[in-house]
C-alpha cells in the first residue's frame, strides 16, 4: 500500500474540517434532543453522541459517486454526506422540505443528489441492500464502491451472515463499516455475540479487516483510507470494525438500566471532539478563538436549520397515499 | 371463564395500566409453572423495548428472564423447540415489524409441526409482540399485521384490547396446547383502570360485546376498540345506538357472536387497523356475507389503514389510520344518514 | 396492451408449454435490456428447480443468470439495492414457501422504500416464484400465499394463468417502476398450447373475462382458472351460463371487471386457491359488497383452501385446494339450484 | 479425553451391525426409487445413497432419550434411529399406519417414541429448533443432547449463523451434524461458500469442531464418539463435518446438468458400503455368507414393509382438517 495512502492528511484546513463535522453533527443532535422534549420531533430519535468520529472519518474518504447505507441512527451520516442540515431537521419535522418530504423522519433520512440510501430502521437490513448497490456498480460498469454502516447488534442477525458471504462470493465493492458501540439497545456484546472480538468475523468469510480505535478521528480516517483503497483497488469487501462508545441512552425512551454511570463517564473521558481539540491544541494546530469561530459557525448553521424546518410547510392530507407507487409520467 | 374474570372484578380492584397487566400476567404465568420462561430481545436488563418485563430479571434471573441477541427467527425457533420438548416458552418478538424475519419458524414450523407429524408433536408456544401505529415510528415500525397473521391454519392470533384481556389472556394461552401469538397494541401500554387483584384467566374463545345497541353493529378489536367506543357515544348522541363488539381472538373468530348481533342490528361497520385490501375486515364482511346476507339492510362498511406505508408526520399517520371520526360517517353511511 | 396480444396471437403460432413460455420471457427480456439479470438458488447450473431456466446460463453467462447460495433474505435484498441502483433484476424465490424469508427485505424494504423516501429511490425489482399445491409436496412446499401478498401495498402482484401471461407478464413487471411480484402456480409449468410467435408484452392492469356468461361470475385466478373453466363447462351443460374472470392481477385488482360483471350475472362465486380465512376471495367478495350490494340476489359462495396445511396423501391433498366438482355445487347453491 | 472413547468399537457384533444399518439405508431406498417410479410413492424423494456412513456413524452413538432433528434427505436417520421400516414406508405411501400418519410423506418422517424430531423441508430450518430442544433438555434438568443433521447448503442461511451463535452463548447440548456432500441441488460448495472448509466455520463461534471422512464408517463414529462425549461432558455444542457425496440426482427431478458423470465414479469408489465390506473382508471379519444372511435378513425387512405398507388404510377424507390443532380431551 503506497504511503499517500497510510499518511493521515494533516493540513490544518483538514484537520480542522474534522473537528466542525465532528461539531456540526454534535450540535445538531443537541437541538434534536431539545426538540424532542419540545415535541417538534416524534417518534424513535437515536442520537450519535460519542461516536462521531466514525462518520466522520469514513464519509469524507469516499467520492461523490459512492453510495451510503445507513441505519436508524444516521444523523451524523446524513450531515457528513453532505445532506442540508435543514432538509434533515425538516424531516424530523415531518415537513415537504424534509430530505425525505418529511415521510420518513428521523429514522429515514434519504438523498438521491448524494446517494444516500437511508436511514433503516429494521436491524441488518441495510447489509443485503448494500450487497445490491455494490453488485449493480460493477454490473453497470461504474467505479463506485457502497460503504455500509451497521452497529454490532447487527452481527447476530441471519443478514449479516448472508450479505458477507454473498459479498465476497461474489467479489463485490463494500465497505462494512462496523460501529461497535458495545451495546445494542441494552444488550451488551457478550450476551448478542460468541465471538466478541467483532473484527474476527470477517475472516469467516475470507474477508479482508481492520479494527480500528472509533474514538480517534485520524486513526479511523487512516484506517478508512486503507479500507476504501483496498476496496477500490481490489474490487473486493472489507470489513472496518470501529471501537466506539455510545454516550446517551440508546434512544429518547431509555432508562439505561443495563450499564453503570461509571462506565459511561469512563468512556466520556474519550469522547471524540474534547480528544481531539486538546490533540490539535497540544500541536498548535489550533488557536482558541478559531475553535470559537467554527463553534459559532455551527451554531448558527443549526439556528438556520431550525428556522428552516420551522418555516417549513405540511404535506395535505390529501396526499396522504402518494408515492406508494410511482406515479404515471403525464 | 370470560365471565367468570368479570364477576371476580367486583372484588377488590387496583389501579393499574396495560403494560403492568401484562407484566404481572407473565409474573404470574413464571411463579405458577416452572416450565415457563420469558425470552427476546431487551426482555431482561433492558426491562423490555416498551417496559412491559421491567423488574423481571430481578424476580426470576437470567435463565427464565432471558435476553436474546437480534436474531428473531433464531429465538423463534428455539422457542418452537423448546415448546416441542415440554417447555412453555414467551417468545417476545419485540414488535410485529420485526417478526417478519421469524415468519419461515411461525408457518413453516410452529403451525405445521402438529399437522404433518401425523399429531405426535405439538408446540404449546406463546409469541407476544407489540403491534399497530400512532407513535409517528414510520414505515417500518408501525404495521399492524395481526390480521395478516390470522390467516395461518395451525396459530391462534389473539388482541387483548382491555386491561382484564391483557391480563387473563396469556394464562390461557400458555395453556393452549398449540401456538398462540398475541398482539398488544403500542397505543394501549399506557392506558390505565381498574382491575380485580385477583383477575386471572380468561376465555380467548368468545368474542364480546363491549356495548350493546340495536341499530348497527361495529365490529373491532385491539387499539381500535377505544376509537370504536369512541365513535359509538358519538353516535348515541344522535341517537344511534351502536353495538360495538371487541373480537379478542382473530383466530379462530368467533362467528356466533358476531352473527347473531347482525342478525339484530342488521348493519355494521368493520374497523381493523390492517392495511384495507386483505384485511381481517374482509373476512369478517364475508363472514356475514355467507351466513347472514337475508338479515342485511345495507352494504357492511369497514374502516381500515390506508394503503400506504405508514408515514412519519402526525397528521399523516392519524389520516392512514382508523379514528372515530372516520367511523362515524362510515357508520351513518350504512345506516343511510348523514 | 392485452387486447394486442390477443391480436398478435392470430399471426404466426407456436406450440409451447407454460414452462417455456416463462423461459422466452426471461430470455427476452435479457436479450432487450443490458440491465435485466436473473438471480436464484439453481437458476443456472441445475437449470432451475422446474426447469424453467434450463439453457439460459449457457447463452448468458453466470454474471446475468446468477446462481446464489441458499440465502433468500441475503440475495432478494440484492436485488432490491441493484435495481435501486438501475438494474432490473428478476429475483427466482425457488418457492413461496421460502419466501417467508425473505419477507423482512420484501415488505419493510422494497415495498416501503419509494414511500418513505418521499419518491427518490424506487425498486424496480421482478421477484418470481412457484406457488400451489398439487404435487403431494406437504406441509412445508404447498403453500399458496399469493393473495396473502396481495395485502401489502408498494409492491404489485400478478398471477399468470395463461400461456399468453406467462409469456407476456414478465416484460410488462419489468418496465414497472415499482416491485412486482409473480406467482407461477407449479400445475401449470406443464400447460402446452399455442402462442403467437412475437407473443409479446400483455397489460397487468386488466382482469380478463376468460368465458363470458350471464348466469353467474366465477371468479379466480392462477392455477384455479382452468378448474374453474372445467366448472363453468360442467354448468354449461346444466344450462347455467358461467361468466369466468380471471383477475390476472391480484394487486391492484381490477375492481371495474369485476363489478360489471357480477352486476349483469348478480351471482359469485371466487375460487381461490388461499386458506379460507383472510383468503383473497374474502377482499373479493368484500369489494363486491361495497360496490355492488345492491346488485346481489344471492349470498356470495367462495371455494378455497382448507384451513390445514396441505397434508402429503394425494386424496386428502385433493380434498384440501378446491377443485372443479367442489366450484360446481357452489356455484349452484348461489343460484339457489341444486 | 479417555481412551475407551477414542478407540472404535470394533467387536466383530458392532462392525457387522454397522453395515447392516448402512444396507438397510440402502435398500430400503433403492426399492424407494422403484416405488416411485411405480407412483405408489409421490411429492418430493430424496435419497441418501452414499452417505450411510454419517446417520449409521452417529446415530447409535446417541442415548435413547436424546433428540434428533433431520431433513427432508432423512430415510436413513430415521430408519437407524429406530422407527420401524414398514412405518417409513407406510408413511411415503401416506398411509395412516405411516409414522406421521401419512400426513408427512418423504420430507416429515416424525417418531416420538424415538424422539426423532422430523422430517424438516426447509433448509437451514431444523437448527433454531435444535436450539430450543436443547434449550428446553437444559432447564428441565435432562441429560440428554440433541443432534441436528443438516447439508452443507444450509451453512449459508441466515439461520445456521443465529443458531450457531445461541448455542454457544447459551452453552447448548447440541451436536451439529453438516453433511457436506459437495452439492446443494445443483448448487456446489464454491458457489454457495466463500470459506469452503466448513468445518472453519464453527471457529467463528468458539464452538469445538472436527472434519471427518463421511465415507468411512469407522472414522464417523469414532468421531461421533468424540463429539457426544464432549457434548455431554461440556454441556456445549460441537460442530462435526461429514465429507460425504450423494451418489444420485438430489431429488427424482435432477437431470444431474451441473457435474460430470467422471466425478461421480471417484467418488462411488469410495463409497461406504462397498468400501466397508471390503475392509471387513480384509480383515477377516465377515464371511460372504454373513453378507449373504445379512442381506436377505434386510431384503426380508424390505419385503416386510412394502407388504404392511400396501396394507396400510388411508384416512377417511372428513379427517382432513384433524390435527391442525389438538384435539380438545374428552
Ligand atoms: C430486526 C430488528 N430487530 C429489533 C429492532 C429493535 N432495535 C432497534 S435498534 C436495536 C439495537 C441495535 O443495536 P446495534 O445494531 O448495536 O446499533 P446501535 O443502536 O448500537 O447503533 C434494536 C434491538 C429492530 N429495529 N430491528
Ligand atoms: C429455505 C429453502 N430454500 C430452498 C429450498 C429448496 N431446496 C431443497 S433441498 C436444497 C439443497 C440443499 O442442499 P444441502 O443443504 O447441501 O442438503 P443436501 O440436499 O445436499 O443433503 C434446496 C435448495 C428449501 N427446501 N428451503
Ligand atoms: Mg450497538
Ligand atoms: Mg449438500
Amino acid at each position: 500500500m503506497s504511503e499517500a495512502i497510510e499518511k493521515p492528511r494533516l493540513s490544518r484546513e483538514h484537520v480542522l474540517d474534522l473537528l466542525k463535522q465532528m461539531i456540526r453533527i454534535r450540535r445538531f443532535e443537541d437541538k434534536c434532543a431539545e426538540l424532542y422534549t419540545q415535541e417538534k420531533i416524534r417518534g424513535f430519535l437515536h442520537l450519535y453522541d460519542g461516536e462521531e468520529a466514525v462518520a466522520v472519518g469514513v464519509i469524507p474518504v469516499l467520492e461523490k459517486h459512492d453510495r451510503v447505507v445507513a441505519t436508524y441512527r444516521e444523523h451524523g451520516h446524513a450531515l457528513v454526506r453532505g445532506v442540508p442540515m435543514g432538509a434533515c431537521l425538516a424531516e424530523m419535522y415531518g415537513k415537504r422540505e424534509g430530505c425525505s418530504r418529511g415521510r420518513g423522519g428521523s429514522m429515514h433520512l434519504f438523498d438521491r443528489a448524494t446517494n444516500f440510501h437511508g436511514g433503516n430502521a429494521i436491524v441488518g437490513g441495510g447489509l443485503p441492500l448494500a450487497v445490491g448497490l455494490a453488485l449493480a456498480g460493477r454490473m453497470r460498469g461504474e467505479d463506485n464502491i457502497t460503504a455500509c454502516f451497521f452497529g454490532e447488534g447487527a452481527v447476530a442477525e441471519g443478514e449479516f451472515h448472508e450479505s458477507l458471504n454473498l459479498a465476497v462470493l461474489w467479489s463485490l465493492p463494500v465497505l462494512f463499516v462496523c460501529e461497535n458501540n458495545l451495546y445494542a439497545m441494552g444488550t451488551a456484546l457478550s450476551i448478542s455475540e460468541s465471538e466478541t472480538d467483532i473484527q474476527r468475523k470477517a475472516a469467516c468469510y475470507r474477508m479482508e479487516s481492520e479494527a480500528v480505535d472509533g474514538m480517534d478521528i485520524i486513526a479511523v480516517e487512516a484506517a478508512a483510507r486503507r479500507a476504501v483503497h483496498a476496496v477500490r483497488q481490489s474490487k473486493k469487501p472489507y470489513f472496518l470494525e470501529c471501537r466506539t462508545y455510545r454516550l446517551r441512552p440508546h434512544s429518547m425512551f431509555d432508562a439505561q438500566l443495563y450499564r453503570d454511570k461509571a462506565e459511561i463517564e469512563v468512556w466520556r473521558q474519550k469522547e471524540p471532539i474534547v480528544r481531539f481539540r486538546a490533540w490539535l491544541e497540544q500541536n498548535n494546530m489550533i488557536h482558541p478563538e478559531e475553535f470559537e469561530r467554527i463553534d459559532a459557525e455551527v451554531i448558527a448553521e443549526v439556528d438556520a436549520a431550525v428556522t428552516f424546518a420551522e418555516a417549513g410547510t405540511l404535506e395535505p392530507i390529501e396526499q396522504l397515499t402518494r408515492f406508494t407507487y410511482a406515479e404515471k409520467a403525464t | 371463564m370470560h365471565a367468570m374474570a368479570q364477576a371476580t372484578s367486583e372484588s377488590k380492584a387496583i389501579e393499574i395500566t396495560y403494560r403492568e397487566a401484562v407484566r404481572e400476567a407473565i409474573r404470574d404465568a413464571l411463579k405458577r409453572d416452572v416450565r415457563v420462561f420469558l425470552m427476546g430481545e431487551d426482555v431482561g436488563r433492558y426491562g423490555g423495548c416498551y417496559a412491559v418485563s421491567k423488574g423481571l430479571l430481578a424476580e426470576f434471573g437470567p435463565e427464565r428472564i432471558r435476553d436474546t441477541p437480534l436474531s428473531e427467527s433464531g429465538f423463534t425457533g428455539a422457542g418452537i423447540g423448546a415448546a416441542m420438548a415440554g417447555m412453555r416458552p414467551i417468545v417476545e418478538l419485540m414488535t410485529v415489524n420485526f417478526s417478519l424475519l421469524a415468519l419461515d419458524q411461525i408457518l413453516n414450523t410452529a403451525a405445521t409441526v402438529r399437522h404433518m407429524s401425523g399429531n405426535q408433536f405439538g408446540v404449546p408456544l406463546v409469541i407476544r409482540m407489540a403491534t399497530g401505529a400512532g407513535r409517528q415510528l414510520a414505515a417500518q415500525h408501525s404495521h399492524s399485521l395481526e390480521g395478516w397473521y390470522a390467516h395461518i391454519p395451525g396459530i391462534k392470533v389473539l388482541a387483548p384490547a382491555t386491561l382484564e384481556d391483557a391480563r387473563g389472556m396469556l394464562w390461557t394461552a400458555l395453556e393452549d396446547p398449540d401456538p398462540v401469538l398475541i398482539f398488544e397494541n403500542i397505543m394501549l401500554y399506557g392506558l390505565t383502570g381498574k382491575l380485580a387483584a385477583d383477575a386471572g384467566p380468561v376465555d380467548i374463545e368468545k368474542a364480546a360485546v363491549r356495548r350493546p345497541g340495536r341499530d348497527i353493529s361495529l365490529i373491532t378489536y385491539g387499539g381500535s376498540l377505544w376509537k370504536t367506543l369512541e365513535a359509538a357515544t358519538a353516535l348515541a348522541a344522535e341517537a344511534i345506538e351502536a353495538e360495538v363488539i371487541d373480537l379478542r381472538s382473530l383466530r379462530p373468530l368467533d362467528d356466533a357472536t358476531i352473527i347473531a348481533s347482525v342478525a339484530k342490528t342488521r348493519r355494521a361497520v368493520i374497523v381493523d387497523e390492517g392495511w384495507r385490501s386483505g384485511s381481517l375486515a374482509a373476512e369478517i364482511c364475508t363472514r356475514i356475507v355467507e351466513q347472514a346476507f337475508w338479515e342485511l339492510d345495507a352494504p357492511i362498511g369497514r374502516v381500515c389503514s390506508e394503503e400506504v406505508p405508514i408515514p412519519y408526520p402526525r397528521h399523516l399517520e392519524n389520516a392512514a389510520i382508523p379514528q372515530a371520526p372516520k367511523i362515524v360517517p362510515s357508520a351513518k353511511a350504512a345506516l343511510a344518514r348523514s
